[in-house]
């Protein structure tokens, strides 16, 4: 993990480091909130209007907001669209080659629920926080630009109340359970199943 | 082309074909035995219906019905062409030989109702992942994964 | 010992002005592009947005160090490093005003041609320790457009050793005459071209294209390790900057004294606008028509540079 | 020296794959081997929910398909079911069909272009084309509130008359809009690196384009001139004077070209269209709450950005479809990719997927 567990660990150990820690976490939590890197995580309708937002007129670029099509360098995850079965060891995986800290953005009525495809369907997860720690949720069908705007501003709001230390901050998603819930059915394990790797080169980043 | 020109045509041309021909919501069907399916298919094209629109099924109950629409730029004018595949075997001969727009069609088809496509070169499954159990747009398909809609009307 | 010391010194003032260049250099970018593109670029920190990297560099300083299971350790490590060198030391020998540089040495200006091409070598160490395949296809076309390229840039420094006489960079300020502008003004051209591919910048960013390669040979780099890859890449668009505003279009003529200082940095915002607005207006090219561009345009053209200097060096 | 060929795994989330598509690429060097596409990813069983739905409630689910041309599949689909159950729609409701698609087919080639744009670098480019797109969603905002599903054309007619100076704002739209895709096609189109990028590449035979079913603006840059509006015409469009662009060379450039021309092309229907319009009823009469045709099956098409976009329906007798299948023009055309991409390097793969412009709601439904 980064240099910055180190200096929390070391802070937490000193006398009076907490008064600076709280300092440091002001200092980091104002970097972070605003320069949140997305990670479009297009996948349908959504999609578009992630595209509009960090285009002429809604242009995000002003927050201090960027997409960036490589999940190592991006902050927040933007799940813009339906996510099926079959995508969804894909969009598991790119959460899982982001860096800590990140945090997502679940973009549509579709990605929040499943919304219009809830009922009557074989193939669509009913959510992304199935799979994903769900920071902001933006409802919609689609969201406009604006919605998705809001929040990135709730967004730091929320990264204002994190803090470096780990005590404070939120569980690791490699600590949250995972569905047990049998209408969800064997999520992981199709996600496994699906994954193979014709290349050996393949691995790393299936961007 | 009018439909009634584009039956008169198909019955000067393939005269076996002429009492399959129907006409319904203004648009031409030619129903054929199973066995006629893909013979009829190489007429049609020969007649000029140069393009393969559409490759579907409809489940009938015992049956499946497998539904060809054609469309022909140089008659101006489209048809279907079905044929009933019995639900037990339901074997049809692949029309990739004649339009290779069939190919992916007939894996979508083979996908989504468990038909099989003779002499496809290629045959597996295209929208939903390779493992995946049942053919979901049969009527009996069933899935626990599924939540009915409430019967609000 | 003294001089060790102040060799330090100058490192480190180095390492600074290329940081605190690339810092501006990133701002400069998002805003330029958002000019091109109808819209503001970074608007909320700092006036016009231009403290925007002060929220960017504590994030990605703080940002999980990831190092992908299959990649080579050690080389993975080292390489954004060995990006970061060779263009801080092709820093040193920039001749900032006539008669002076950093390092005045007698062969500056090959070291400053030598140099910042064994930037190849860092990248190809990285796309090679990641054990992505987008970062090998990245870092392969990194390796044959820098290597093609060095030899049109070479040749378009060469007619300015000829007509200065000399490989210190600190004489060819010197022997500088405005009539030099129109008389190389191919070479100079040639230059940024070269210079703009060297760089690995638009329109000749194949190892990074973004839409083909996501993001090419840095691929798997996340946080600071990323950061200093940028900042590599921003260091060489200033280094090659300063030197073409030093060399080619004389420094701080037509003043002196500190004036010349900032027409200097006059000169090297220009030729760094310049090169992003290339990058923002234009498609970017193919590997084979890359290649072909340099052989069949730009070395033909440095030769007929050379010989059109050649012809006039008799008179001079 | 032994060589070796490279397998690479483009997306599912990739920044040119204009979506959720999986290519598994063999690489040699740069020369890409062989090609195929893996679709499915947004696969959410569309034509299964239509099967428990009322014949009104399918046509949201259509918005969805493609969902940067949403306005086709609307009308698509109503075609069918008007097919089915007889309906006679007003003329006043296919001009605002015809002119509320015409404006569609701008908003998607800006799309379409714009991602040609973007996948050769020049994302400025993309910019520009997105402008205008930004338009026409403003048009359609006023006319049904929404920005991209708008579940406007419904069976018998459209939900809402067109608003007070709506005609005159889409007039100024028109207007302009040629003017900017003049300009566009001078500094894209005309640019040198773009023309050296875009021709020659990914070249489809006409006689291979029309036995792969491939359609649309991507079978017309090869040079199939076969255009639904005017060889098979629907609706209104006999009434209105239109020339159909085609391409002679059947690559990318040609391809996206013709995207740009369309869009003028669309300017003048748009405009007589505006010319002709009448006033009076936009929904059929005397329409039951409860659409229930007879039993049957029917197909219509239109001809939609991507190409022509039919839509089957099969009716019980019952009110809800027993089957509907969508008769994608995107699915036919991605499915040409492996025909013309081998033996292209991997920059151009990517480009060549993007002129055949996919909308991967639309393949995989």
């Amino acid at each position: 993990m980064a240099a910055i567990d180190e200096l929390a660990e070391f802070l937490e150990r000193t006398p009076g480091g907490g008064i600076l820690l709280t300092t440091v976490d002001a200092v980091m939590n104002w970097a972070r909130g605003k320069s949140l890197w997305t990670f479009p995580m297009g996948t349908a309708c959504c999609a578009m209007e992630f595209i509009a937002a960090s285009f002429s007129r809604f242009d995000f670029d002003r927050h201090g907001t960027i997409p960036r099509p490589d999940p190592r360098h991006c902050d927040v995850m933007v799940v813009a669209g339906t996510v099926t079965r079959k995508m969804m060891p894909a969009v598991k995986r790119i959460y899982d080659q982001m860096p800590e800290p990140k945090w997502v953005v679940a973009m549509g009525n579709c990605a929040v629920s499943g919304g219009i495809f809830y009922y009557d369907t074989y193939s669509v997860v009913r959510g992304v926080d199935e799979f994903l720690p769900v920071d902001v949720y933006i409802a919609g069908c689609p969201p406009r630009p604006e919605a998705l705007q809001d929040a990135i501003l709730q967004l730091r709001k929320k990264i204002a109340t994190e803090s470096i230390s780990k005590r404070r901050t939120r569980p690791l998603v490699s600590d949250l359970a995972l569905p047990t819930d049998p209408r969800k059915g064997d999520l992981l394990s199709a996600a496994d199943a699906d994954e193979e790797d014709e290349a050996p080169a393949t691995r790393s980043v299936s961007a | 082309m009018r439909i009634e020109e584009l039956r008169e045509r198909v019955c000067a041309m393939y005269p076996d074909l002429c009492p399959l021909f129907s006409i319904e919501f203004g648009d031409g069907a030619i129903s054929v035995p199973l066995e006629r399916v893909h013979s009829a298919a190489a007429d049609l094209k020969e007649m000029g219906f140069d393009r393969l629109g559409m490759v579907t099924a409809v489940d009938r109950g015992e049956e499946f019905e497998i539904v060809y629409r054609l469309q022909s730029r140089d008659l101006r004018a489209g048809m279907f062409l079905k044929a009933l595949v019995p639900r037990s075997d339901p074997r049809v001969p692949s029309m990739c030989d004649l339009w290779p727009a069939a190919n992916w069609q007939e894996r979508e088809v083979y996908d989504l109702f468990g038909i099989v496509f003779e002499g496809h070169p290629d045959l597996r499954r295209i929208l939903l992942p390779d493992d995946w159990e049942g053919h979901p747009l049969r009527k009996d398909y069933v899935d626990e994964r599924i939540i009915p809609r409430p019967d609000y009307i | 010992m003294s001089s060790l010391l102040l060799g330090i010194l100058w490192g480190v003032a180095g390492v600074l002005v290329i940081a605190g260049g690339a810092v501006i250099g990133v701002w400069w970018e998002r805003k330029v592009a958002g000019h091109i593109q109808l819209r503001y670029g970074p608007q909320q920190i700092g006036p016009a947005g231009s403290l925007q990297m002060l929220a960017d560099v504590p994030k990605l300083l703080f940002k999980e160090d990831i190092v992908p299971s299959g990649a080579d350790r050690p080389l993975f490590k080292w390489a954004p490093l060995m990006a970061f060198a060779p263009v801080a030391a092709a820093m040193a020998v920039i001749p900032f005003a006539a008669g002076w540089a950093p390092f005045d040495t007698s062969v500056g200006v090959l070291f400053f041609l030598a140099v910042p091409s064994l930037e190849v070598v860092a990248i190809l160490v990285a796309a090679w320790a990641q054990r992505n395949s987008y970062a090998a296809i990245g870092g392969l076309r990194a390796a044959s457009q820098m290597i093609a390229y060095e030899v049109p840039r070479t040749l378009a420094v060469a007619p300015l050793v000829l007509l200065a006489g000399s490989l210190r960079p600190t004489e060819v300020v010197a022997a500088w005459r405005w009539w030099w502008l129109p008389l190389l003004a191919i070479a100079f051209v040639v230059y940024l071209i070269a210079s703009i591919a060297e760089m690995n910048r638009g329109p000749f960013d194949l190892p990074e294209a973004e839409s083909e390669l996501v993001a090419g040979y840095f691929a798997d780099y996340s946080g600071m390790r990323w950061a200093i890859f940028m900042m590599a890449e921003y260091g060489a668009v200033i280094t090659a900057s300063l030197f073409a505003a030093a060399t080619f279009l004389g420094a701080g003529w037509p003043f002196s004294g500190a004036l010349g200082v900032v027409a200097l940095v006059v000169k090297t915002s220009v030729l760094v606008t310049i090169v992003m607005w290339t990058k923002w207006t234009l498609p970017r090219v193919r590997q084979d028509q890359l290649l072909r561009f340099c052989w069949v345009v730009l070395v033909p053209a440095t030769l007929v540079q050379l010989a059109i200097v050649g012809v006039v060096l008799p008179w001079m | 020296m032994v060589t070796e060929e490279l397998t690479l795994n483009i997306g599912p989330s990739h920044p040119s794959t204009h979506g959720v598509c999986r290519l598994l690429v063999r690489l040699d060097g740069e020369i890409v081997t062989h090609v195929e596409p893996i679709i499915g990813h947004l696969h959410r069983g569309i034509e299964k929910m239509a099967e428990n739905r009322t014949y009104l409630q399918v046509v949201p689910l259509t918005d969805r398909l493609d969902y940067v041309g949403s306005m086709y599949a609307n009308w698509a689909y109503c075609r069918a079911v008007e097919r089915l159950a007889g309906i006679r729609v007003p003329e006043r409701a296919e001009y605002i069909r015809v002119i509320v698609c015409e404006l569609q087919r701008i908003a998607s080639h800006m799309m379409g272009i714009g991602s040609s744009a973007a996948d050769t670098g020049a994302t400025s480019a993309f910019l520009y084309a997105f402008a205008q797109r930004d338009l026409v969603i403003d048009l359609f905002e006023e006319l049904c509130g929404a920005r991209l599903t708008y579940n406007y054309v419904r069976p018998g007619g459209v939900s809402f008359d067109l608003p007070d100076g709506w005609v005159e704002r889409c007039r100024a739209f028109t207007a302009q809009h040629p003017k900017a895709m003049l300009e566009i096609d001078g500094f894209f189109f005309g640019n040198a690196i773009a023309r050296a990028r875009l021709k020659g590449v990914g070249v489809l035979d006409p006689d291979a384009a029309v036995a792969w079913g491939v359609s649309g603006p991507s079978a017309r840059g090869s040079g199939v001139d076969w255009d639904l509006r005017r060889d098979d015409p629907y609706s209104v469009y006999p009434r209105f004077d239109f020339d159909v662009p085609i391409g002679s060379n059947g690559d990318a450039f040609d391809r996206a070209r013709v995207r740009l021309w369309e869009c003028i092309e669309s300017c003048r229907i748009i405009d007589q269209a505006l010319d002709q319009l009448e006033p009076g009823p936009i929904m059929a009469d005397g329409l039951p709450r409860l659409l229930a045709p007879r039993p049957g099956d029917a197909y219509d098409h239109i001809e939609s950005a991507r190409g022509s976009l039919g839509v089957y329906l099969v009716s019980d007798g019952s009110p809800r479809p027993y089957r509907m299948k969508v008769r994608s023009p995107a699915f036919c055309n991605l499915a040409v990719l492996p025909l013309i991409a081998v033996g292209h390097t991997l920059s151009d793969l990517l480009v060549i997927l993007g002129s055949l412009d996919p909308v991967f709601g639309e393949v995989d439904r």
